[in-house]
C-alpha cells in the first residue's frame, strides 16, 4: 500500500514540513532544526523504502497525481533512475541539516525558522524536479528550487546578496528559456507529458522547433547546472553563501539539474534521436571537456577553499555533462555514479570547509598549517579521504566514476575527451595537495623557533553532531567505491531506450 | 512569404518582448532596470503561450449553452492559459525575492548601480 | 593446508598492523615490536606459497566484484609469489634497520613513518598477487599514495619538493595507466594476466598497439625509472634512507619493473609484442637507460644519488631481459630482481649507516672510513661488486642468464650494452671502494665506531644473502627455479 | 515621509474603496467556476484591498485592521487547506488530490470535484493575500 | 568590446528563435497538433479532452478552472507554494528575530 504512494511521499513530506516549521517556529523557535532534522530523516525513509522495493524487483510507478492519467493529468515517474538521486540527494541533505546547528547559530542568527522552512521548501522542489514526469510540473519545481537556493544563498556574507541576484538575474532566464523550449515542443506535439511526448518526437524530427526546443531546454538547464560557458554565477554564489547553505546547494542543486539534463537529452529525446539527427551531445561533449579543464585551472588560482570548491564543482559537473554526451552505457554508468560520488564528495568537503569556518572564522588556504592537524584530526582524515578520492585515486569512490567515463570516451574512440579526464586529475591533485601539503606539512606560525614543537595545542575538535556528520560522508566515500560493483548493477537496469 | 509572416504576427511581438528584456538585462547598469528587462523577458514568454493557445473563430474556454462542447474548434484550448496562470504566479514571486535583494544590497552599498556596486565590493 | 586465502591474509596482515602501530604512537617498543610482528608473520605465510608455486600451481581468490565482470582478484603464480618473496623477505630488514635508523637520527613522526612503510608493503604483496589490471591499478596506486609520506618525511623544502616531483611523475603515470588498462578493457573484454597475453584473437591496428603500448610504458615505466621518465627517483633520495633502500630499491621500483614484465608477457605476450616490434621499442629505451644512467651515476658525488643512478641503470637490465623475448633472457630478467634488491639495499644500507654514524653524504668525503666501520665497508664491498657482476655473487648469476638470453635471441646490440655497463659499474664503485680503504681518513673519523647493532647485523646479513644467492640460486626459496618455471610457462603458452 | 498620518482625504478614499474591492475579490474567487477568476486573482485583489489601506493610512493604523503577526499563519493555513484536502483523497484510498475520493457523504464524483476544487481555490486566495501582504510589510521595514 | 559580445549574444538568440519559426505552425489553425483531436501517436490530446470532458467530471462551466484545480492540481499546488516560497524569503531575507532562545 504505501510502497505504491511513494513518489508523492517524498515531496509531500518536505511540504509538510516546510509549512509546518514557521508555523511552530511561532510557538517554539529553536525547535524549527529539529523539526527540519525530523522532516529529511521520514523523506529519505521513505527514499531508501522506495528504492529498497526497486532493487528487489517492484515495477516502475507511475503515480498519477488527482487520478488523471497521463497526458490528461501530472504523473510522478519513481523509476530506478529517479529513485536513486532521489535517496541520493535526501540523503545528502539529512546530513547536511543536522550537520546545520551550530552553523545556524552563527551564521544566521534569528533567521533559522525561515532558513530551515525555506530549506524544506528547497528540497521539496529538487525532489519533485527528480520525480516529475511532465515538462511544465518540472519548471514549477524548478522554479521553487530555484527561489530557495537564490535565498539560501543570499543569507551569507556582505557580499551575499549581490551574488544570489546575479544567480537570480541568470537563473530565472534559464527557467524562461526553459519554458519557451516547453512552448515549442508542445506546439509541435500537444503534449507536456514526457512518455508521451518521447514517443511522438521521432515522428517530427527535423523540425525546426524542435531543434530550437532542445537547444533552449539544453540553455536553460546548463544554466541551472553551470555548463560550461553558463556557470558564471556559481563561483561567487558558492563561496558567499552561508557554509549549510553551500553544503546544500552544491552537491545536490547541480546534480539535479545535471539529471535533468540526462532525462531531457536521453530519455526525452533519446538515444536514436541524438546520435542520428541532432548534433547536440557533440557540442556539449566539447563545452564539458572545456569546463572541465577551466574549473580546474580556476580552482587551482584560487586562495579561498570555498571558492576552490566552487570552481572544483564546475569541472565536476562537467564529469556529468560528459557522461551524458557520451551517449553509450558506459558514459551512462558513469555519470549516474559520478552524480553520486560527487555528491557524496562535495558535500564531505563543504562539510570541512564548514567545520573551519565555524572554529577558525575563515576558509583561507594560505593561512592552513600544521596546526589543523592537530586541532582537527578527524575533520582533516574526512578531508583528506574526500580530497583523494576528488583525485581519484583507488579504491575511493572517485575513481569509478573516472573509470566508467574513460571506458566510456574509450568507446566512442572519443580520445579528445579522454586525455581531458586524465589532465584533470592531475589538476585536481594539484589543487588538493598543495592543501594537504600545507595542512599536514606547513609549521604553523605560533612552532617554537628553537625547539620545532608546537606550543599549547591540543585537539580542538567541533561537536560530535558535525564531526559525525562529515565522518559517515567520508566513510560513504569509501564504501561506495568498495561496494560499486552493486550500485553499478543497480544502475545497468536504469538504462534509457536504445542503449 | 506573406502567409509565413502572416500567420506568426504574434510570434514576431514575443521575439521582440524577448529581445528587449535580453537587452535589459545585459546592457543596463542599474539593477531594478535589470529586474525588469527580466520581468519583460519573462512576459515575452507568457505571451508566446497565450498566442498559441488561440483558434480562429473559437471563444473563450468557458463552457455556454450556445457552443456545443463535443466540437473542439468551438473553445480555445484552455491548458496553455492554465499554464500561464502558473507562470505568471512565477514571474511575481520571482520578482518579489528578486526586491528583497534589493532591499538588502541597498541597505549594505547604498546604491543599486552595478559598476559602483562592484567597486565598492573591491 | 588450504592455501586460498593466503594470498589475502599476507596482503592484509601489515594493513592489520597499521592500527596497531598507531594506537601505540607513545610507546616505541610496541610499535616496533608490531611492525616486526607483521612483517614475520606476513613473510612467513608468503613462504607457505613456495612449495605450490614450485608446482607451477596458481592460487587464485576472487573476492567480490568492484565493477561489474572486475572482481578484485588475488592470484599467487610462481611470478608473483617470487616478487613476494623478496618484498617481505627484505622488508623485516628493513624494519630492524628502520629502528636503528630512525633512532639513532631521532626522527620526528616516526608513527606516521611506520605506518606507512606497512600500508606500503600491503600494496607491494597486493602488487605481486594481483590477478588482474584493475586490482595492479589500485595497488599500484595505493603504493604511490602511501609513498608520499615516507618520500617528504623530513619535510625540509628540498624533500617537499621531492615529495611533488614524486607525485606529478607517479600519478601522471596512474593516469597513463587507467586509460591503458580502459582500452585494454574495451578492446579484450578481459583484465586477467595470462601468461602468454590476453590479445590472443585481438586484431590490434599498428597504430594502437604501439601507442597503446606506450601508454603501459608511460604507466608502470615511471615506478621502473627507464630514462626519460626517470628523474624523480634522484630527487626522492632526500627521504631517509631506510625509505630509499626499502622503497626505491625493492619496493616501489621493482614494481614497476614487475608491472613491466607483466604487461610485456602476462598482457602483450610475446607473439604480439614480436608482431608490432615492440620489444624494439622496449629494447632500445632498456639500453639508453642502461649506458646513460651509468654514465650519470660518475657525475654524483651524494653517495645516495650515485647508489639511485646505478639503480636506475640497474632496473633497465630487468626491462631490457623482458624486452629480450627469449626464456633464457626472462629468467635472468626475474632472477635480477632478486639480485638487485639484495644487492641494493645492502648498498642503501651502508650508506645510511655512514650517514648516521659519521654525518657523511658525499663520496668525496669518504676517504678511510673502513678502518672506522669495517663491517659496513666489507658489505659495501660485496654489494657493489654483486652489481658489476662479478661471481660469486648473486648479480653475476643474472647477468649471466642476460647475457645467455641474448645469445639465444642472436642479438648483437643487447650484448655489448651489458658489457660496457659492466665496466661502467665498475667504474663508478671503485673510487668509493678506494678511497674508503686506501686513503688516510681525516681527524674526524676519531672516536667513531661501528654503527648500531640495529643497522650492522641486517647490512652483513644482507651482504651475506647476496653472497650465499650467488653461490646457490636454489637454497631456501628456489629462485632460479621458479624463475625458469616462469619463463617456461610464459613461453610454452604460445 | 513627514506626517505620520497622509492626507485625510486620501485614507477616506481609500476606506471607501477597499471593502468593494475586497468583495470584488471575493466574488472573483467564488465565481471562478463560471467566469474567468479564481484563488489567485481573487486573492490578489484581497491583498489589494488591504494593501490599499496599509499605503494611504501607515503602519500604526493598518495594523488595526490587519496585524502582521497575521500573515505567515494566515499563508500556511492556506497551503494547509490545499495540502489538507489532497492528503485527504490520499488518506481515503485515492490519489493524491483525487477530488473524487473526498468523504464526503452524498455526492457523487463530479460534484466532490466541483467543491474540491472551490475549497482548494479558497486555500490559494488565503495564501495569495496572506503573502503579498507579508511581502509589503517585510519589505517597508527593510532589512533590521 | 563587452558590450558587442552581449548584442552579439542578443542576436543569436533573435536568430535562433527567428529560426524556430520555419516551422512553427501558423497561429490558430485548427489543424495543429494541439488542436487535433488525435496525436501523432494515437492518444489522447490533453487540450481536447478538457474542452470535452471537463464538464462532465466536475461539472464546472470555466474549462480554465477545471483544468487548474483538478486535471494539474499538482502544477497549482506547487503555483502555491511558489508564492508561499516568496513569502518565506522575504521573511528569511528581511526580517529577524531580535532574541534567540534556547
Amino acid at each position: 500500500m504505501i510502497g505504491s504512494d511513494i513518489p508523492a511521499l517524498i515531496p509531500i513530506t518536505f511540504l509538510a514540513f516546510a509549512v509546518l516549521i514557521p508555523l511552530l517556529g511561532l510557538w517554539k523557535r529553536h525547535l524549527s532544526y529539529y523539526w527540519a532534522v525530523l522532516g529529511a530523516t521520514i523523506a529519505t525513509g521513505f527514499s531508501a523504502l522506495g528504492f529498497y522495493n526497486y532493487i528487489s524487483g517492484s515495477e516502475t510507478i507511475r503515480y498519477f497525481f488527482g487520478g488523471w492519467e497521463p497526458p490528461v493529468g501530472i504523473e510522478f515517474v519513481y523509476d530506478g533512475l529517479s529513485g536513486f538521486i532521489v535517496l541520493v540527494i535526501n540523503t545528502i541533505a539529512l546530513f547536511v541539516l543536522i550537520h546545520s546547528r551550530l552553523i545556524g547559530k552563527r551564521e544566521f542568527p534569528g533567521k533559522v525558522t525561515g532558513y530551515y522552512s525555506v530549506a524544506m521548501l528547497l528540497m521539496l522542489g529538487f525532489n519533485g524536479m527528480v520525480l516529475t514526469g511532465d515538462l511544465f510540473n518540472l519548471y514549477v519545481f524548478l522554479e521553487i528550487s530555484s527561489l530557495a537556493s537564490y535565498a539560501l544563498i543570499g543569507i551569507g556574507e556582505k557580499r551575499a546578496p549581490y551574488a544570489a541576484f546575479r544567480y537570480l538575474i541568470i537563473g530565472t532566464v534559464g527557467g524562461s528559456l526553459y519554458l519557451l523550449g516547453v512552448g515549442f515542443l508542445y506546439t509541435v506535439t500537444g503534449t507536456l507529458n514526457i512518455i508521451d511526448m518521447a514517443a511522438m518526437l521521432p515522428e517530427v524530427i527535423g523540425n525546426s522547433a524542435i531543434i530550437t526546443a532542445l537547444a533552449l531546454m539544453v540553455a536553460g538547464i546548463g544554466i541551472k547546472a553551470a555548463l560550461f560557458p553558463l556557470h558564471g554565477w556559481l563561483p561567487d554564489s558558492y563561496s558567499y553563501a552561508s557554509s549549510t547553505s553551500s553544503a546544500l546547494i552544491a552537491p545536490i542543486g547541480t546534480k539535479v539539474a545535471a539529471y535533468v539534463l540526462l532525462r531531457v537529452v536521453l530519455y526525452l529525446f533519446g538515444v536514436d534521436i541524438i546520435d542520428s539527427a541532432i548534433p547536440i551531445t557533440d557540442i556539449i561533449g566539447i563545452l564539458a571537456g572545456i569546463g572541465i579543464l577551466y574549473g580546474s585551472v580556476m580552482a587551482i588560482a584560487q586562495s579561498d577553499l570555498k571558492r576552490m570548491l566552487a570552481y572544483s564543482s564546475v569541472s565536476q559537473i562537467g564529469y556529468i555533462i560528459m557522461g551524458i554526451s557520451l551517449a553509450n552505457p558506459f558514459g551512462f554508468i558513469g555519470a549516474v555514479l559520478h552524480v553520486l560520488n560527487h555528491a557524496l564528495m562535495k558535500a564531505c568537503l563543504f562539510l570541512v570547509s564548514g567545520n573551519l569556518r565555524l572554529k577558525e572564522g575563515h576558509t583561507d588556504i594560505t593561512k592552513f598549517d600544521d596546526s589543523y592537524r592537530k586541532k582537527y584530526p578527524w575533520t582533516m582524515v574526512a578531508f583528506t579521504t574526500a580530497a583523494l578520492s576528488m583525485v581519484g585515486l583507488p579504491p575511493l569512490a572517485g575513481f569509478f566514476s573516472k573509470w566508467y567515463l574513460a571506458l566510456g570516451t574509450i568507446e566512442n574512440s572519443n580520445w579528445l575527451l579522454l586525455s581531458v579526464i586524465l589532465i584533470s586529475s592531475l589538476l585536481n591533485a594539484v589543487y588538493f595537495f598543495r592543501i594537504l601539503e600545507k595542512v599536514y606539512l606547513r609549521d604553523p606560525e605560533s612552532t617554537d623557533e628553537k625547539t620545532g614543537i608546537i606550543s599549547s595545542l591540543t585537539t580542538n575538535e567541533v561537536k560530535p553532531s558535525m564531526l559525525w556528520t562529515t565522518s559517515i560522508i567520508a566513510f560513504g566515500i569509501l564504501a561506495v567505491g568498495l561496494l560499486n560493483a552493486f550500485i553499478v548493477s543497480a544502475i545497468v537496469t536504469m538504462f534509457p531506450a536504445g542503449l | 512569404m506573406v502567409d509565413f509572416v502572416l500567420g506568426h504576427y504574434a510570434y514576431w511581438f514575443t521575439i521582440i518582448l524577448l529581445a528587449i528584456g535580453l537587452y535589459g538585462m545585459l546592457i543596463k547598469d542599474n539593477l531594478v532596470k535589470k529586474t525588469i528587462g527580466l520581468s519583460i523577458f519573462q512576459t515575452g514568454v507568457i505571451l508566446f503561450f497565450v498566442s498559441i493557445a488561440s483558434k480562429w473563430g473559437a471563444t473563450v474556454p468557458v463552457k455556454s449553452d450556445e457552443f456545443p462542447v463535443t466540437e473542439v474548434a468551438n473553445y480555445m484550448n484552455p491548458l496553455p492559459h492554465t499554464l500561464m496562470l502558473t507562470a505568471i504566479v512565477v514571474g511575481v514571486a520571482t520578482l518579489g525575492v528578486a526586491f528583497a535583494l534589493l532591499i538588502t544590497i541597498y541597505n549594505r552599498y547604498e546604491t543599486l548601480n552595478e559598476q559602483e556596486l562592484l567597486e565598492k565590493i573591491q | 593446508m588450504e592455501l586460498t586465502f593466503v594470498p589475502l591474509y599476507a596482503v592484509l596482515v601489515s594493513l592489520a598492523a597499521v592500527p596497531f602501530i598507531l594506537l601505540s604512537s607513545g610507546k616505541p617498543n610496541l610499535r616496533e615490536f608490531w611492525t616486526i610482528l607483521a612483517g614475520v608473520v606476513k613473510f612467513l605465510l608468503v613462504l607457505t606459497l613456495i612449495p605450490a608455486a614450485l608446482e607451477g600451481r596458481t592460487i587464485e581468490l576472487t573476492l567480490f566484484e568492484i565493477a561489474p565482470n572486475l572482481p578484485i582478484e588475488l592470484r599467487a603464480d610462481p611470478f608473483g609469489v617470487y616478487f613476494a618473496i623478496v618484498a617481505s623477505g627484505l622488508w623485516i630488514f628493513t624494519s630492524f634497520y628502520s629502528i636503528g635508523y630512525m633512532r639513532g637520527h631521532k626522527e620526528k613522526k616516526q608513527t606516521r613513518y611506520f605506518a606507512s612503510f606497512a600500508i606500503c608493503l600491503s600494496s607491494t604483496i597486493g602488487i605481486a598477487f594481483s590477478g588482474n589490471l584493475l586490482t595492479f591499478l589500485i595497488f599500484y596506486e595505493m603504493l604511490t599514495i602511501a609513498t608520499y609520506p615516507l618520500v617528504i618525511h623530513s619535510e625540509n623544502k628540498e624533500a617537499i619538493r621531492a615529495g611533488r616531483k614524486y607525485l606529478a611523475y607517479t600519478l601522471t603515470a596512474g593516469l597513463l595507466l587507467i586509460a591503458a588498462v580502459g582500452i585494454t578493457y574495451s578492446l579484450t573484454g578481459t583484465l586477467s594476466f595470462q601468461p602468454g597475453g590476453i590479445f590472443g584473437d585481438v586484431e590490434l591496428s599498428n597504430t594502437m598497439a604501439v601507442s597503446l603500448f606506450l601508454l603501459y610504458l608511460g604507466g608502470v615505466g615511471v615506478k621502473a625509472g627507464i630514462m626519460p621518465i626517470h628523474s624523480w627517483l634522484p630527487s626522492a633520495m632526500a627521504a631517509p634512507t631506510p625509505v630509499s633502500a626499502l622503497l626505491h630499491a625493492v619496493a616501489v621500483v621493482k614494481s614497476g619493473v614487475f608491472g613491466i614484465i607483466r604487461v610485456v608477457h602476462y598482457v602483450f605476450g610475446p607473439e604480439v609484442m614480436g608482431n608490432f616490434g615492440l620489444n624494439d621499442i622496449l629494447m632500445v629505451i632498456a639500453g639508453v637507460t642502461i649506458i646513460v644512467a651509468s654514465l650519470l651515476a660518475f657525475a654524483q658525488d651524494n653517495l645516495k644519488r650515485r647508489l639511485a643512478y646505478s639503480t636506475v641503470g640497474h632496473l633497465s637490465y630487468i626491462v631490457l631481459g623482458a624486452a629480450m623475448v627469449t626464456p633464457l633472457g626472462l629468467t635472468g630478467s626475474i632472477m635480477h630482481i632478486s639480485a638487485h634488491a639484495t644487492m641494493k639495499i645492502t648498498l642503501f644500507f651502508c650508506a645510511g649507516a655512514i650517514m648516521v654514524n659519521l654525518h657523511k653524504k658525499n663520496i668525496s668525503d669518504l676517504n678511510g672510513i673502513a678502518t672506522v666501520m669495517p663491517w659496513t665497508m666489507g658489505a659495501f664491498v660485496i654489494g657493489s661488486m654483486g652489481l658489476a657482476g662479478l661471481p660469486p655473487i648473486n648479480g653475476f648469476v643474472s647477468k649471466w642468464f642476460l647475457g645467455a638470453g641474448v645469445l639465444e635471441g642472436d642479438m648483437m646490440l643487447p650484448l655489448i650494452i651489458l658489457i660496457i655497463s659492466g665496466l661502467l659499474n665498475v667504474g663508478y664503485f671503485f673510487p668509493i671502494i678506494h678511497r674508503a680503504y686506501f686513503k688516510k681518513g681525516g681527524k674526524e673519523l676519531e672516536g667513531h665506531t661501528e654503527a648500531s647493532p640495529f643497522m650492522v647485523v641486517p647490512i652483513v646479513i644482507t651482504a651475506t644473502a647476496s653472497v650465499i644467492f650467488g653461490l646457490f640460486p636454489d637454497l631456501f626459496f628456489h629462485f632460479f627455479e621458479l624463475a625458469s618455471g616462469i619463463a617456461e610457462t610464459v613461453f610454452n603458452t604460445l | 515621509m513627514k506626517k505620520r498620518v497622509a492626507s485625510p482625504i486620501v485614507l477616506l478614499g481609500s476606506r471607501l474603496l477597499s471593502p468593494y474591492i475586497m468583495l470584488f475579490g471575493l466574488y472573483v474567487i467564488f465565481h471562478g467556476h463560471y467566469s474567468p477568476g479564481g484563488g489567485f486573482q481573487g486573492g490578489t485583489l484581497l491583498a489589494a484591498s488591504l494593501l490599499l489601506i496599509r499605503i494611504s493610512s501607515g503602519r500604526r493604523i493598518s495594523r488595526i485592521q490587519f496585524s502582521d503577526y497575521l500573515t505567515t499563519p494566515l499563508a500556511v493555513i492556506g497551503v494547509l487547506i490545499y495540502f489538507g484536502t489532497g492528503l485527504t483523497a490520499l488518506l481515503a484510498g485515492g490519489y493524491f488530490l483525487d477530488y473524487g475520493q473526498l468523504p464526503i457523504p452524498g455526492l457523487d464524483a463530479p460534484d466532490l470535484r466541483y467543491w474540491g476544487i472551490l475549497i482548494i481555490e479558497l486555500g490559494i486566495g488565503l495564501t495569495v493575500m496572506a503573502v503579498l501582504v507579508s511581502i509589503f510589510d517585510d519589505m517597508i521595514r527593510g532589512e533590521d | 568590446m563587452k558590450n558587442f559580445i552581449q548584442f552579439f549574444l542578443i542576436i543569436c538568440f533573435t536568430g535562433l528563435l527567428l529560426f524556430a519559426a520555419m516551422d512553427l505552425p501558423y497561429r490558430g489553425e485548427a489543424g495543429n497538433q494541439m488542436n487535433r483531436e488525435t496525436s501523432i501517436t494515437g492518444t489522447e490530446v490533453p487540450g481536447n479532452y478538457y474542452v470535452q470532458e471537463a464538464y462532465n467530471d466536475a461539472h464546472t462551466n470555466n474549462m480554465v478552472t477545471v483544468v487548474l484545480g483538478d486535471y494539474r492540481s499538482v502544477d497549482t499546488l506547487g503555483e502555491q507554494i511558489v508564492i508561499f516560497t516568496a513569502g518565506m524569503i522575504c521573511f528569511l531575507l528581511l526580517r529577524k528575530h531580535e532574541e534567540e532562545e534556547e
